[in-house]
């Protein structure tokens, strides 16, 4: 494990942050959005397809049974590195918005009633606001929202006033992907717990930052999504707690998660298989297996460490603009942010920025809600990673100094 | 002048630009140069929500001629957008509805029409012909 | 375009094919499982990775436009390959299974009612069977069940019999997974939109050994995955009629399939929009429209004339060895062959099959009805396509005489 | 012997053949040699089913000892089946209880025990820990 963080040799691993965006070196800030991938975990990909590529389980040749140890090898790791109880905590899903649909299905339409209430907060990301939105419109089920101070953080003494014994479920984010916060979810858990409601957590902007530990957290349920952790694309985890997933019905139906099918009826699988139907994504999780193996090489210390000091240096340069106002001011934050330049529309200075070669978002970050609270119509954000330097963030200061002189 | 002279027109315009910043800038300066839509009609009804830029578009039919005025909250939604009122106003509803946008191409602004881009300038010029389209009916 | 079939060229594309296996070169006989991948296919992921990769839409800078157009150039090229009449048709999902179940969910849940009822065929494969059985009995719906003859066909006087007033829905398969069995849809479709019958056609064995033409054929729904054709895993299709496609609720929610989120209430996005809940799997949609590019290079016409002159050569072969019984004997088939060797249980042949370096499935593949129906509890089932050869067939013919001498 | 004595056994006596065939067939021989249970006691109940092979087990306690039998519909389950009833019968629940299944490995068959192969030894091994804690428990 390397003691400290070798940027230079990091940017090597990633092939994508070597290019050029109208001829100059590409500078990618949309992390939060997806992240690069390294070759390392390339190179899982193409040796699944070149050497190991199969359907999984039940099959009895080599190659299947390969295959399948494979996979189920990157569910004990999975496991490990979350630190959940058991293996079959960890269900294989799409991603984050697929992790909290069956959630909202397999949990929420079941064993909620009209008259049970959720909580949700105000700065989710839409795929763990929606669902449960729709829920409550369907079941009658009224949706509380916990609000979030000038700073952007969650403000635990409203979320207390709007526990009550009827509150069955607490739906909230781990790490605003807008304003950047970091929730002390600890804190909400435990609180909930007290009311025996039970607790999701939406880990998409989480889990790439810091090591995970469910069972000290005791959360519930946490979602996560593998291409925000270098990892590739289609591939997520839905981590419950076997108590709960034991008594939720199957999500989808077919293949893998059946057991015995008659014409009379079926039997289901047990976990985890319960909830996987159909032909697993067996690349995608490889690849997440191996971004973990890559992240973990690294060391999650080094990466927090890091970040750190992008995010202080990025917040320190920006705050010198004038005009330029940040969203999002917990100090206790992800190395993102979310900001406005005086009045210039976030379309406008994004549309510049990009043409200097900077990725960075613009628009609503698909967070609504909060954003509305705030009464603006979306901002700009740039979200930093172990692989961004010192250097890309002054050019991004550059960027914002010719949007400025163009729209002001 | 036709649509295919205006269009042409612009490409002039444009091809004096060596790179994308001046282009960009005049941009910037055709938005000034929009007629706007008078605060009145900048009604819910008449607003394309983008989830980028926000775009207000209006229109009127007078001796088989459509004029439309139009307003954006992003600047070079609105450079764009004066560039679409310019080509399509003043024109008859058939000549609108056979209408294309290849000269936005050629000026290499095309990326800023994508369909999932979503800033509105898409559903603006979708909105344009059903105005074209709505007034042949009715004529 | 090739004007025939450059087998051993073509095997040179494929680089799973040239492993050993126990010390023998590898026999894939498998593909119904799912199929190896061309170069082509893995190259078009790398470059993804190493220069496109982005989340898509909405994102106003270069890579993000670039990986968006790439996405939805796909999509048109999909709905080209399948010719259906409009882009937004196409739905982008996980696999078949998801497909069904999207069906299932936004169709089936919402428009059916207690004492409709739905026509599945007894040889479904259990993705497009027991999402129609749950919802049955969630909601009172009888499913009535298309037999199969002994040939294994679906009998198409059983189905006329089977149609009444109440019938809404009829979801069948357009080619056996089990049997290979064809099923002739287009008359099956016909009389069912005589009754005005809703009709969902699994496409999971057909699409890659024949070109499709939803509009000719004109059924309301198509499902087929990725991972069977070619392409990555994490892909797959539902074609929809946009009629349908318009009046069904979402599936899944968050993400690009929201168009508006407040506090008070959420609308959504448009098709296809509206189905695509979370961060879509880029890498596996271009990847299956570089696999798609790859088949129509090669040629439809080449492929299945090739594919029948193996599955000729492979059943003439089989059937010379004694004791040895097909299941499956349509005229129509696809070029898989399901067998049983005497009173040899599957397990034991497929084992043995296997230490010979051939990749068999054997089990019930997922259709236990139809195996309760020919009474047999599994079968071994060899599934051949455009990359094996004949003198694979001979190496699997050479196996069961092993086989047959180890066990008898 | 002892559970450990027995496995040490079974695995000097498949060191000695060289190919995969010759191991196969001795294991097609050991099938033959199982303790077949009981046809009355081939009910549903004592049915462990995989998808890929049926393994039905049994078990009696006497005198502080476990005796299995056990049946498979497919041969190799069966040979495999019988080296575990070999193994596990005729001792103790305690040493039932703490024994693995290494020389399963050790002799080339691991492929055999996976969890997700589903032919029915995985629950099998299962089952007698199972039957080996509820004799202790009743003892
Ligand atoms: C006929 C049929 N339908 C559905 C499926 C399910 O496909 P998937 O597992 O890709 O969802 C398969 C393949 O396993 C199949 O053969
Ligand atoms: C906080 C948060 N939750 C959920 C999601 C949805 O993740 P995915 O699109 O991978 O399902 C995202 C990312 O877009 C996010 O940032």
């Amino acid at each position: 494990m390397a003691s400290s963080l070798d940027v230079k040799n990091i940017r090597k691993d990633f092939p994508a942050l070597h290019q050029e965006i109208y001829g100059k070196p590409l500078v990618y800030f949309d992390n939060a959005a997806t992240t690069q991938k390294p070759r390392q975990v390339i190179e899982r990909m193409i040796k699944y397809y070149e050497e190991e590529n199969c359907n999984i389980h039940r099959g009895v040749h080599y190659l299947s049974q390969k295959a399948t140890e494979a996979f189920e090898n990157a569910r004990r790791n999975i496991q490990q590195f979350i630190n959940a109880k058991e293996t079959h905590e960890i269900i294989f899903t799409k991603g984050t918005t697929d992790s909290v649909n069956l959630v909202k299905t397999s949990f929420g339409e079941e064993f909620l009633q009209a008259g049970d209430e959720v909580i949700v907060s105000v700065a989710e990301h839409h795929s763990n606001f929606v669902p449960w939105q729709v829920l409550s419109e369907k079941k009658n089920i009224p949706l509380r929202i916990i609000p979030v101070n000038d700073k952007g953080e969650l403000i635990f003494e409203e979320f207390e006033k709007l526990l009550n014994e009827k509150t069955k479920l607490l739906a909230i984010t781990h790490t605003s992907n807008t304003l950047g916060s970091i929730v002390d979810i600890k804190k909400f858990i435990d609180k909930a717990h007290e009311h025996d409601v039970v607790v999701l957590i939406d880990g998409a902007q989480a889990v790439m930052h810091k090591q995970l530990d469910v069972q000290e957290l005791d959360c519930d349920f946490y979602c996560f999504s593998g291409h925000k952790m270098y990892a590739p694309m289609g591939g997520g985890i839905l981590y419950g707690k076997e108590k709960l997933l034991e008594k939720m019905p199957p999500f989808q139906y077919g293949g893998e998660m059946v057991d015995q099918v008659t014409i009379k009826g079926t039997s289901f699988n047990e976990l985890p298989f319960k909830f996987e139907a159909g032909t697993p994504n067996v690349e995608a999780i490889l690849g997440l297996d191996e971004a973990i193996k890559y992240l973990q090489n690294i060391g999650f210390d080094n990466i927090a460490k890091y970040e750190k000091r992008l995010l202080d240096y990025a917040t320190e340069k920006l705050l010198k603009i004038e005009g330029l106002r940040i969203l999002g001011t917990s100090e206790n934050k992800a190395s993102l942010i979310s900001f406005l330049i005086g009045d210039i529309h976030p379309y406008d200075a994004g549309t510049i920025i990009d043409k200097m070669g900077i990725a960075v978002r613009t628009g609503h970050h698909c967070a609504q809600p909060v954003l509305d609270h705030f009464e603006v119509p979306g901002t700009i954000r740039a979200s930093m990673v172990f692989y961004n330097t010192f250097e890309e963030i002054d050019r991004l200061v550059e960027a914002i100094m010719q949007v400025k002189k163009m729209f002001e | 002048m036709s649509i295919q002279e205006k269009a042409t027109q612009i490409e002039e315009e444009f091809s004096q630009f060596e790179d994308w910043m001046d282009k960009y800038n005049y941009l910037i300066e055709l938005g000034k140069d929009l007629p706007l839509i008078d605060e009145k009609h900048k009604t819910k009804q008449n607003l394309i929500s983008g989830c980028q830029s926000r775009v207000w578009l209006h229109a009127v039919y007078e001796d088989d001629k459509i004029q439309f005025t139009a307003d954006s909250d992003a600047v070079i939604t609105k450079g764009i957008a004066a560039l679409l009122v310019r080509v399509f106003s003043d024109e008859s509803p058939d000549s609108i509805i056979n209408a294309d946008t290849e000269f936005i191409d050629k000026i290499g602004l095309k990326e800023h029409l994508s369909p999932t881009r979503s800033n509105g300038l898409m559903s603006m010029i979708k909105q344009m012909k059903l105005y074209a389209l709505a007034f042949k009916t009715k004529a």
